[in-house]
């Protein structure tokens, strides 16, 4: 196991100089997840327009995978319908668990092909997903209560 | 049975080829009480301590991967094993007890049995699905009740609909008996709690070791089980549980592992299973259990089950050949487990079962773990001989010419 | 250290001697985490299984005598090992958790710790030592109360007379800190308590493996350990309370062998040990604990603890050499055990321990259960090397040279 | 192991026809004893004159082992005192757990030597020592009252 195969340039890059980290307003859900195999830990907030992913905004501490892997998840996601996301966020998951065995589409993924590697290191593959699994629950909370909005509305 | 090859079995449990005081061969007829372990389950835990050891989960070197994989694999296997939908409603306890235990606890923690609540379980359970439920009950006010046992060594269905009403919360029941050697019809049962409501707990401990088993289509609510008795090591058992009802339950006991996070003034807990393993869970144990699955899926639960049924129609025939004798429990082979237990005219079965041992024959006697089950039958005790996968026709023999032995010793018969 | 030879001791413990990934040499620091397993126990397993297994206690024949023997030998070596005054004192667990959680669940169940009642504990407490304990108030409604700790990592008594008073029903506390690795002085807090009439249980997970433990020196009530810490196997643990105390207290888990008699009705139950031991017990994992105890005690606890002591003390001064790596917990090797945790300016303890981990070392990286601890030092994770009986200089220095590959790595330090 | 040794001619006899079976009065305790393990049971009555054993009756349950011991029980203490008795009780229990290195003395134990043999069988002793552990735990209840008795009359 090589861990240069793990510690890309690019995820470096991104650990040190995080995209769209901190916490933003305005939002419509804000979940708090943790690993508790390890105790990272991320907030995050997502902000909808309609259909559409407008922003995520997020205060994560953890190791250097899983907090390049949140300024991925928001160089990618935001401007994308929600639909398109969860396409995103399932062909990442899917290259997580592939045990290195699956092609990551750079079309699709972008600079988190970087995170491919990960993939071959189960024990970091929580990592890699942390920040993915928390705006996945924060989006489908959202759409939630959205719905609930709209059907408060509907029922008036 | 020509595909059953026993004697090729019989070369895989070392202790099979064992001999005893006065060099007499040993006859193991005590399998219920705990099975013989394949030389492969022994070697897998070796292999595991000898080159793979590490600390679950926690541990994110080389060798904590080894071993969590080890350690998962084995709860990939049991899910696999017994038709679990998914691998996280499989929890490691240390043994069926321990299961059982759990779920009544974690019934009562979490509100679901409380005060003026029943709890209906049979007068065939093993002392392990008794006493928790006793011990919930007076904890929380809610009574205890109970199905009858016919002559014939069956669940009394007969108060079915009385029994078991919009009061009863959980129903738990044996479904093979370790004492009478009945296999309980749960279809019906279940589909009586849980058109009531009621949640089922199966205590399947002598049921995974010898018939197949499906619990998607059994459609109970929880299924215990113990790693013992299936050839697998001491140490480990298993609590089966329907997910989304794990998923709305308290925690067990509390701990490393089971937690989602911790601060001194309070906590939060993991998912299911892990929210019911609080500490280092029996990893070296789960690596055997997995070893002890993949030994008796290459066999074939059907071939097992099939040759049990075999072997114990074969006892039945040849024990009550003998005067004096009495088989407690059904007396044919007809929804009937492996596990024989009776009486001998004259002769008290602690008695029986040291003549049978210094002729080699070891079976067990007492009370089984059943103290109820026995008083329904008037007895006290009782000696039951058990057998497995690696039993043979002339170890029944055997069996068979050690009782008539003893009926000369004491003079009886 | 002329008489200590670590290097045989090492031959005795086969991982140690294997390869990784790249061909690198194992170099395991996480023996806080779990121990490794020296020949000898994983062969008393082996040949327990292989020639001598057997239900124990319920089974009467020559297979079930050896295994009963196999068995309480082990409980009677335990005895030994920690100076029990009776054999009786010792209770067979899965894990160092489930006998935290025993005692919680007895004292609460007995009516010993109730309404209004105070519980004390501490911040440097491992999770298995908190949760029980806010479940057990919980539960009954008692409070949880606990010592600070100070910056230098130690156990903050400033406020034991005003912590622990007539109120208290219970302190447990940790004996050896797996984060900090600070040794406590238990003496003071056990007299105090004892002045209030308060129990005191006592955490000796990481005391038992590298120290001779005397608990009727001790004069606590209840000692917990495990022994998969201690050269044993996964699976087994062991609580002591005194016996007169365990006689007064109420079952935790009902079912085979704690029982005296059971009815429908109702149960009586056995005498401490079995009293607590419900179900088939840890046989082999017994069998196993009792070697470790032999392999321990040949080598001699007073030299075990000696040499974790020295090995600590080169680890801490070679660590503290290295610029930006802080200690978070005594500094010096004084009233300390063979942890350090530590952080390095600017990288995160999983890429630390993913670094050391393609260099061969094996150290645990995260909260270490014990996240009110971390809180405490304003860190949300540290890395953390630990030794054992079989940790060598050249191991340390592996260490030391990995860290500072992997500062070079991340480009700070 | 040979069975002959634990199943001694003597034993078999007391076994087939036991001596002071049944429960009498008067008596000052009555205990039940039962040994979980195997489930025997012995319900024993004792009778004290003073100091002195006056009677021992019984209600057991179980395998040779334990029904020939209550008997020999019998043929032994009465007619001792409570003194006397303890110590044939302490010789006793010394065999039994003895693993078949001590002998027994005759003279104190009468037929009960011929459970030399059990103390090879450790699944037996528990048998053999029902009935007397029983005796000791009863005689000692009686002791406990008689004792009150005493300092409530003193007290008066
Ligand atoms: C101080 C301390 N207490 C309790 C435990 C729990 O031990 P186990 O996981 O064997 O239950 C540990 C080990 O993880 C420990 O280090
Ligand atoms: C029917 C039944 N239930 C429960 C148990 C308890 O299993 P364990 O002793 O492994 O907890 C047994 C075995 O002794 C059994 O036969």
């Amino acid at each position: 196991m090589d861990v240069d195969a793990l510690y890309q340039e690019i995820i470096l890059d991104h650990y040190k100089n995080p995209h769209g980290a901190g916490l933003r307003v305005p939002y419509e859900a804000e979940v708090h997840h943790v690993n508790p195999t390890c105790g990272d830990e991320i907030t995050l907030r997502v902000h909808l327009d309609g259909d559409r992913v407008s922003d995520i905004s997020y205060d994560a501490e953890g190791c250097s995978i899983s907090q390049a892997s949140a300024s991925v998840l928001y160089d990618l996601l935001p401007g994308k319908t929600v639909e398109e996301a969860m396409r995103v966020l399932d062909s990442f998951a899917e290259v997580m668990h592939g045990r290195g065995q699956v092609t990551p589409d750079e079309d699709v993924l972008e600079d988190g092909i970087a995170f491919a590697g990960v993939a071959q290191f189960p024990a970091r593959v929580k990592c890699a997903l942390l920040g993915w699994m928390a705006w996945k629950d924060a989006t489908s909370q959202a759409l939630a209560a959205s719905d609930q909005t709209l059907s408060d509305e509907r029922g008036k | 049975m020509s595909a059953y090859d026993v004697e090729a079995i019989r070369k895989d449990f070392p202790v099979l080829a064992r001999s005893l005081a006065g060099d007499r061969p040993l006859v193991y007829l005590d399998s219920a009480n705990t099975s013989q372990k394949p030389r492969q389950v022994v070697e897998a835990i070796e292999r595991h301590y000898l080159e793979h050891n590490a600390n679950v989960a926690r541990a994110m070197h080389q060798l904590g991967a080894e071993a969590t994989e080890a350690f998962e694999s084995g709860r990939d296997k049991v899910a696999r094993f017994i038709g679990a939908p998914s691998r996280d409603e499989v929890i490691f306890t240390k043994n069926a007890s321990e299961a059982l235990n759990l779920v009544a606890r974690v019934l009562g923690d979490g509100g679901i049995v409380g005060e003026g609540d029943e709890i209906v379980i049979s007068e065939m359970e093993h002392h392990s699905n008794i006493v928790p439920w006793q011990l919930l009950a007076e904890r929380t006010g809610a009574t205890l009740r109970w199905f009858g046992v016919t002559d014939e060594g069956r669940l009394d269905l007969d108060d079915l609909e009385s029994l078991v009403t919009e009061r009863t919360k959980i129903v738990s029941l044996t479904w093979v008996s370790n004492m009478l050697g009945t296999i309980n019809p749960l279809d019906t049962v279940i589909a009586r709690a849980h058109q009531v409501g009621a949640l089922v707990a199966v205590d399947a401990s002598q049921a995974v070791p010898q018939i197949p088993v499906d619990v998607a289509s059994l459609g109970a609510d929880f299924v215990a089980f113990t790693g013992h008795k299936m050839v697998g090591p001491t140490g480990i058992g298993v609590l089966w549980g329907r997910y989304d009802l794990l998923a709305s339950l308290p925690p067990f006991l509390g701990g490393g592992e089971m937690i989602e996070t911790v601060s001194m003034e309070r906590s939060t807990f993991a998912a299911p299973p892990h929210r019911f393993e609080a500490g280092t869970p029996p990893i070296a144990q789960s690596a055997g259990l997995g070893a002890a699955i993949d030994y008796l899926s290459a066999i074939g639960m059907e071939n097992i089950a099939a040759h049990e049924q075999a072997i114990t129609a074969y006892a039945l025939g040849r024990l009550q050949e003998i005067d004096g004798l009495t088989v407690v429990g059904p007396s044919e082979a007809v929804d009937r487990g492996g596990a024989v237990s009776f009486t001998l005219d004259g002769v008290h079965p602690h008695d029986i079962a040291q003549l049978l041992d210094s002729r080699g024959v070891a079976v067990r006697a007492g009370h089984h773990c059943a103290k109820p089950a026995h008083r329904r039958f008037g007895v006290q005790s009782t000696t039951r001989a058990s057998f497995y996968l690696y039993t043979t026709e002339a170890e029944i023999d055997a069996l068979a010419e050690a009782i008539r032995y003893t009926q000369q010793y004491f003079k009886v018969g």
